[in-house]
């Protein structure tokens, strides 16, 4: 595992090596040398598996953060590629002749997150919504219950009490903050 | 609340484009005419006997239709049974929660079942957004898009639960109170325009038989 | 391809002489299994409606909503669960989290309606037909969301205790405290108990999160007495905690939060020195000028929230210190000194005059103090004891037990002897108790009924019986004798007395009151203590209050109105001289109550 | 019969149909349509019999799962993820709730371990069999479904006597399980498993020496080994090409490792071989069902002590969890910044890539009568595809 640290080190950067638990590790790299790395990765690691692509949005650091889940079948190891992007102008190489499945991640990726992959197939099609209007809807100041309650009805006539209020204007209700 | 979105007159079929426009019937639903008192409690006996489900599971409530149309439950045995097409179909079961995506198809499939026609709304999801109330893409009440005859209660309803409701809907239709396709007729412009509020992108015709 | 391919389907047809697998008629043939996650029911008379289930269900499928026939009063909200089947995902965490154990859930699934606003109900109120169902998911045993055991407070040994006046109770570590601060649901059921009305939640959120400066701010909000309520404070709110409301997973009755615990541990963990970071300070003057009663704990709050109003703030105390009871009827083991003086010490550093030695009456007239100042607020407390009320209680062995804790306070020899009889059954009585116990003493405490009904705080009781002390219950006190000549000749020993008592019997009286105790005729015990201390209560002394003054008094107390005014518009009273609860808590409540109103008033004035 | 000896490669490339040439016809398959597996809909463009080009559509069931976790309490995502993968909730809440006892540092007790192996093995079988079901009626054999789903139930009610849910079973909470086996439960796990594996028999039978379901199965879909890392295939799938990938194996979670099996490896991975190797993975299952209820401990608690699950904060910090579900790969990637919800989970289903990527290339040259079953061939739940 050393060596594999120490070429990722050397070949593309790769930094923040982190173990997470038995077979399973983690690595950022800069989103420039993302593709070679994963390719290599692929080629020469045996990191052959890609089990996923996602995004997190670290809206308070302003970035994205790219999580790509390879996994070693024969050395039965799992290593998360991170890498982070600019939330204002998020573009990344398109990984879709590194593996075949990949463009539906990036699909997915564009949709939810509103991250291009210049040159992936369809990538700018709807995936799972149809006619949404909104923002890319991952992203996390799209709030999710505001969006609800602004477009679709809900059944009136629920009302809550909270205990402690209903108990004030019960018991004692003269007594002001 | 209906007047302000309401269309005005004739169909317009405008979601469509010019070459397609006239493909689609462009008059709005009517509302059934009944026979004679004494024929239509026939007929309404007929109906009620012989309950064809449109088989499109929009949502995890169809899960449970596979016990049910198996030998187990065997819902054959009720004059029950899976069509694969709306023209064949007199029972639109509601699996639960729709997206926006499935709203669209099921609008389209309700109208093209012919009448009368009933629908039958599983769950929470469907009676008040149950554990989706805060989704961006699900509707929350199915009663705003297309009337909706009888709910059953249950995330997921129970097979046994599911024919507790068909046999309230057989007795609702024995009784004449199958009102749902009237009520879509009735309140056909306020129907319209929940569905287009939600619905964004309305390429389809506005009424679709 | 074999022919085996084409033969093997037709080994289908051998299932037409099977059984068939169809159910004959579900719907009735099928009752769901006895864990089956149903229609939900509810003991409305167990739930206490704190709302935990609604705050864990992810649905927002449950609203709390009042019910007719179901007040609110203390540890019951009045609320109870209305749940929302448009919503329920049927996932029980609301059985899990319920603390009350009053959520359940029937193993009843069909409910088919075609009208779809039927489906939200009030469950154990609106009746349904599964209500009485014995089936269905309940908890599985052992098994909880909520932690029913209380962070285990360190505390002294009894051994050890009672050796010395050492505080008993250590106070919690930061990481005892964030768990039992963890415990909380936060459903503010303890907020209406507490006379202060003290913002319970806001402050364990404060534990929890670390942010003891802002718990600080909140109890200061309500309650300028932090340290000493966070030791000694009869914690109403506990009784009311709806975590203490169930049984734990080990079947035992839960605990409740240890809110004073907390408290405590927020007013420990800041310094004096720090306190202004978190604090207000006073407003700038106002101009007004007013004269508190007293330097007990209701007169010290009324001072600190006129103060905090930029309002001129001269407290008389008769007494050499100020806290009043806190001071001289606690024990130093429960409320050690320095923490008393902190909180003393903040009120003091906004700008609070505290002029001790000084009697109203004796050193000046209460007319004066009202000619002098814009407002007067009376805060004198019960300083007279309660006669023992039987014949001999003026026997020289007989003592008073408030007295006997300011001597202790004041370090003063209590010469007890070596036996001491404890008469009563309060928080005195059990302070006097243990007072003794650590003065070298044999304690016996006789109190006229039985323990559960002693006023006492529990935990008093059993520390009181932990560290020695020997409880006789049904003991009526007949008569204070003086030993005879010939008994009495024990040299360097004090003169003791005999005590007569009368075993009793509780009877009950009249359904739906407590039972009283009644003398069982001819069990008369007479024993010999070297001391007899009366603990059974004090009374206010109004000397100071001339009739010239206008303030209306009835029974011994002041005419009040809620916030405190008298008869006199100018003059205020209360704490334990007007109100029913006499504790530090109420005392606290009062003068807070009472500096508001006094505010206003003051500023009405103004303009 | 000869697409069985010498299987069809589909081609890498999409083919460029000129639709109005008039020589092809656009087809919907779905969502409204009994040849589909669930609510999604696959585009077909057609040219006589064969397909010529085909586009997954899927959407129609997506909640935004993944969006509404976010809004959640670490607690309250509980009763949510099993409605991620509606036949197979049960692995929704294992890899949920071992995330959370990953970051979060908790021990589970053994029993409870023991309890979630149980239930997990008995949802794969409860699976399969309604898969099978599915993959006769594709093929026309309605017949399968009728005994295969009336096994599930039997199945099912075992679940709804452990847990109180039929389909949600909501059972494997954070910190353990909710409940211990009830009374006599574990002889009528027993019972069950002979009563489906007798049935199992039979429909090896009916199915698998039937001339009309090897026609239309063998051949049909082939995979080639090297497609496996390509498209990220996982379970049977990967499994029916010769590759023994089993998370089960490889990953040794729960309690596998203390299990025996091996994982069932194939030779040729066509529509046939992967019903085949399915169909001995239910064989399989019951089998360690019965090895579960074996050493299943008598004692012990079900569930370790957690904080309060209103308050509960997970250290931040991240992780990825994966289960052999019967589809393949199940995985959660939960990602925690330090507060009382999480900062992003992400789910990974098996039929992502299998019902897109996958599906769109394997269905281009074959026959419209047999895109059905295909598409189940592969094993595919829309709801894990777009939450």
């Amino acid at each position: 595992m050393k060596e594999l640290i120490t070429s990722l080190a050397n070949r593309y950067g790769v930094r923040d090596w982190k173990d997470l638990k038995a077979g399973q590790a983690a690595c950022f790299v800069d989103s420039g040398r993302l593709r070679d790395c994963l390719r290599w990765l692929r080629d020469e690691a045996g990191y052959a598996h890609l089990s996923f692509a996602t995004a997190i949005d670290q809206l308070e650091r302003g970035v994205f953060t790219l999580t790509y889940a390879l996994r070693n079948h024969e050395r039965g190891h799992s290593l998360l590629v991170h890498s982070e992007i600019d939330r204002t102008r998020p573009v990344v190489d398109s990984i879709h002749r590194l593996w075949a499945q990949a463009w539906t991640y990036q699909r997915e990726m564009k949709e939810w997150y509103g991250i291009d992959f210049p040159g992936s197939p369809r990538v700018d099609e709807e995936f799972v919504l149809e006619g949404w209007q909104g923002p890319p809807m991952m992203r996390r100041d799209f709030d999710s219950l505001a969006y609800s309650d602004a477009t679709y009805a809900e059944r009136p006539g629920r009302a809550s009490s909270d205990p402690a209020e209903h108990m004030k204007r019960e018991l004692y209700p003269e007594e002001q903050a | 609340m209906s007047d302000k979105h309401s269309i005005p007159g004739p169909l317009a079929n405008e979601g469509l484009p010019l070459a397609e426009r006239g493909l689609f019937c462009d008059a709005p639903p009517r509302q059934y005419q009944r026979a004679n008192k004494i024929t239509e409690a026939f007929w309404n006996w007929a109906r009620a006997q012989s309950l064809w489900i449109l088989g499109f599971g929009t949502g995890c409530g169809a899960i449970e239709l596979r016990p049910l149309m198996t030998s187990r439950f065997d819902m054959y045995r009720y004059g029950i049974q899976p069509r694969p097409t709306p023209r064949q179909s007199s029972v639109f079961v509601i699996g639960g929660y729709a997206s926006v995506k499935t709203l669209k198809r099921i609008v389209r499939s309700y109208e093209q079942m012919m009448g009368p026609k009933f629908v039958v709304a599983l769950g929470s999801c469907t009676i008040n957004g149950g554990m989706y109330w805060d989704s961006y893409n699900t509707i929350k009440r199915i009663d705003q898009y297309i009337p909706v005859d009888v709910y059953i209660a249950g995330c997921m309803p129970r097979p046994e639960a599911l024919l507790a409701g068909f046999q309230e809907l057989k007795r609702i239709i024995r009784a004449g109170r199958g009102e749902g396709q009237n009520e879509y007729a009735r309140k056909f412009e306020w129907y319209k325009a929940n569905q287009k509020q939600v619905i964004k992108d309305w390429n389809m015709p506005d009424y679709n038989w | 391809m074999n022919i085996k391919d084409f033969i093997a389907p037709f080994a289908v047809w051998k299932r037409a002489f099977e059984k068939p697998f169809t159910v004959r008629k579900p719907i009735d043939e099928r009752p769901g299994a006895p864990r089956y996650r149903g229609f939900h029911i509810n003991d409305a008379k167990a739930c206490v409606g704190c709302g935990s289930c609604e705050a864990i269900c992810m649905n927002q499928a449950i609203d709390l909503v009042p019910v007719a026939g179901l007040p609110a009063k203390e540890g019951d909200s009045g609320l109870r669960p209305r749940v929302d089947y448009g919503r329920c995902c049927w996932c029980a965490l609301c059985v899990d989290i319920c603390p009350s154990g009053s959520l359940g859930m029937s193993n009843e699934y069909v409910w088919v309606d075609a009208d779809p606003e039927v489906f939200r109900y009030t469950p154990g109120v609106e009746a349904k037909p599964w209500d009485k169902s014995e089936l269905g998911y309940r908890r599985a045993e052992g098994y909880r969301l909520l932690d029913g055991q209380r962070v285990a407070m360190p505390e002294l040994d009894h051994q050890a205790a009672v050796q010395s006046f050492l505080e008993l109770v250590r106070g919690y570590s930061r990481q005892q405290a964030e768990r039992e601060a963890d415990r909380c649901v936060a459903c503010g059921l303890c907020v209406a108990s507490c006379p202060a009305h003290m913002d319970i939640p806001g402050y364990i959120k404060a534990v929890r999160d670390g942010q003891l400066d802002e718990g600080l701010n909140l109890l200061y909000e309500t309650n300028p007495f932090p340290e000493a309520c966070g030791r000694i404070c009869t914690h109403r709110c506990e009784a009311a905690c709806s975590i203490g409301a169930g049984t734990g997973a080990d079947g035992e009755p839960a605990d409740p939060v240890a809110i004073r615990w907390l408290k405590r541990y927020i007013a420990d963990q800041v310094e004096l020195a720090d306190y202004g970071r978190a604090l207000p300070r006073a407003e700038p003057d106002s101009g007004r000028r007013v004269a508190v009663v007293g330097a007990g704990p209701g007169g010290l709050a009324a001072a600190y929230y006129l103060r905090l109003q930029g309002h001129a703030v001269t407290v008389l105390e008769k007494d050499e210190a100020g806290g009043g009871m806190l001071r001289y009827g606690i024990p130093e083991y429960r409320l050690p000194y320095p923490a008393l003086d902190k909180d003393i010490a903040w009120i003091q550093s906004l700008g609070v005059d505290i002029r001790y030695g000084t009697a109203v009456g004796v050193d000046l007239s209460l007319a004066d103090l009202a000619a002098s100042h814009d407002a007067v607020y009376l805060s004198t407390g019960l300083p007279a004891p309660y006669r023992l009320d039987v014949p001999g209680d003026d026997h020289p062995r007989v003592l008073d037990g408030v007295a006997v804790l300011a001597a202790a306070t004041r370090g003063q020899s209590l010469g007890l002897g070596k036996t001491v009889a404890v008469v009563g059954g309060g928080n005195v009585a059990m302070d006097a108790a243990r007072t003794a116990l650590r003065a070298g003493c044999a304690v016996d405490i006789l109190y006229r009924r039985r323990e559960a009904d002693m006023p006492a705080d529990p935990d008093e009781i059993r520390e009181a019986k932990a560290e020695g002390a020997r409880l006789v219950e049904k003991a009526i006190p007949l008569e204070v004798k003086a030993i005879p000549l010939e008994v009495k000749a024990i040299p360097g020993d004090p003169a003791g007395a005999l005590v007569a008592w009368n075993e009793a019997r509780m009877v009950q009286k009249e359904d739906g009151q407590r039972p009283v105790p009644e003398p069982i005729p001819g069990a008369v015990h007479e024993d010999r203590y070297d001391s007899i201390i009366a603990a059974i209560g004090q009374g206010p002394d109004l000397a100071f209050v001339a009739e010239s003054d206008g303030i209306e008094i009835r029974r011994f107390k002041p005419v009040v109105a809620s916030d405190g005014r008298t008869s006199r518009a100018t003059i205020f009273a209360g704490g334990d001289l007007t109100n029913e609860r006499k504790d530090a808590i109420s005392a606290i409540a009062d003068g807070h109550r009472a500096a508001l109103a006094m505010d206003r008033l003051l500023r009405a004035k103004g303009n | 019969m000869s697409r069985a000896k010498a299987p069809y490669i589909a081609p890498a490339e999409r083919a460029a149909p000129d639709l109005d040439s008039g020589k092809y016809l656009v087809m919907w398959q779905g969502p409204n349509h009994p040849g589909i597996t669930g609510n999604m809909s696959l585009r077909l463009v057609i040219e006589g019999d064969s397909v010529v080009d085909c586009e997954t559509h899927v959407g129609y069931l997506h909640r935004g799962f993944e969006k509404l976790m976010e809004r959640r309490l670490w607690m309250q995502n509980f009763p949510l993820v099993c409605r991620i993968a509606v036949p197979e909730p049960d692995f929704n809440e294992y890899c949920y709730a071992a995330a959370l006892e990953e970051l979060a540092g908790i021990e589970v007790p053994d029993k409870a371990v023991w309890l979630r192996t149980l239930s997990l093995e008995m949802i794969r079988l409860a699976s399969f069999l309604m898969w099978i079901g599915g993959q006769a009626g594709a093929f026309g054999h309605g017949t399968i479904a009728q005994w295969s789903v009336t096994m599930r139930d039997y199945v099912l009610d075992l679940f709804e006597e452990l847990t109180g849910g039929r389909i949600y079973h909501m059972y494997i909470i954070p910190g353990g399980v909710r409940g211990d086996v009830p009374a006599g439960f574990l002889r009528r796990v027993l019972e069950t498993m002979d009563t489906v594996r007798k049935n199992l028999d039979d429909i090896e039978l009916v199915m698998f020496h039937n001339v009309v379901y090897k026609m239309r199965a063998q051949g049909l879909g082939y995979i080639p080994p090297d497609w496996v890392d390509q498209y990220g295939i996982t379970g049977p799938n990967a499994r029916a090409a010769g590759l023994p990938r089993d998370l089960r194996k490889d990953l040794g979670y729960l309690a596998y490792p203390r299990l025996s099996f091996e994982p069932i490896v194939g030779t040729v991975s066509d529509a046939f071989e992967r019903s085949r190797l399915r169909l001995l993975e239910m064989y399989q299952s019951i089998d360690l069902i019965r090895q579960i209820v074996d050493m299943l401990p008598a004692r012990g608690a079900f569930r370790a002590k957690l904080p309060n699950p209103l308050h509960w904060k997970i250290p931040a910090g991240e992780t990825y969890v994966a289960a052999e579900c019967t589809r393949g790969e199940y995985g959660f990637y939960v990602v925690s910044d330090g507060g009382d919800k999480p900062r992003r989970v992400a789910v990974r289903g098996p039929s992502y890539t299998h019902g897109v990527a996958l599906m769109e290339r394997l269905a281009r040259g074959v026959n419209i009568a047999d895109v059905a079953g295909l598409m189940v061939s592969l094993h595919t739940y829309p709801p894990e595809i777009e939450r």
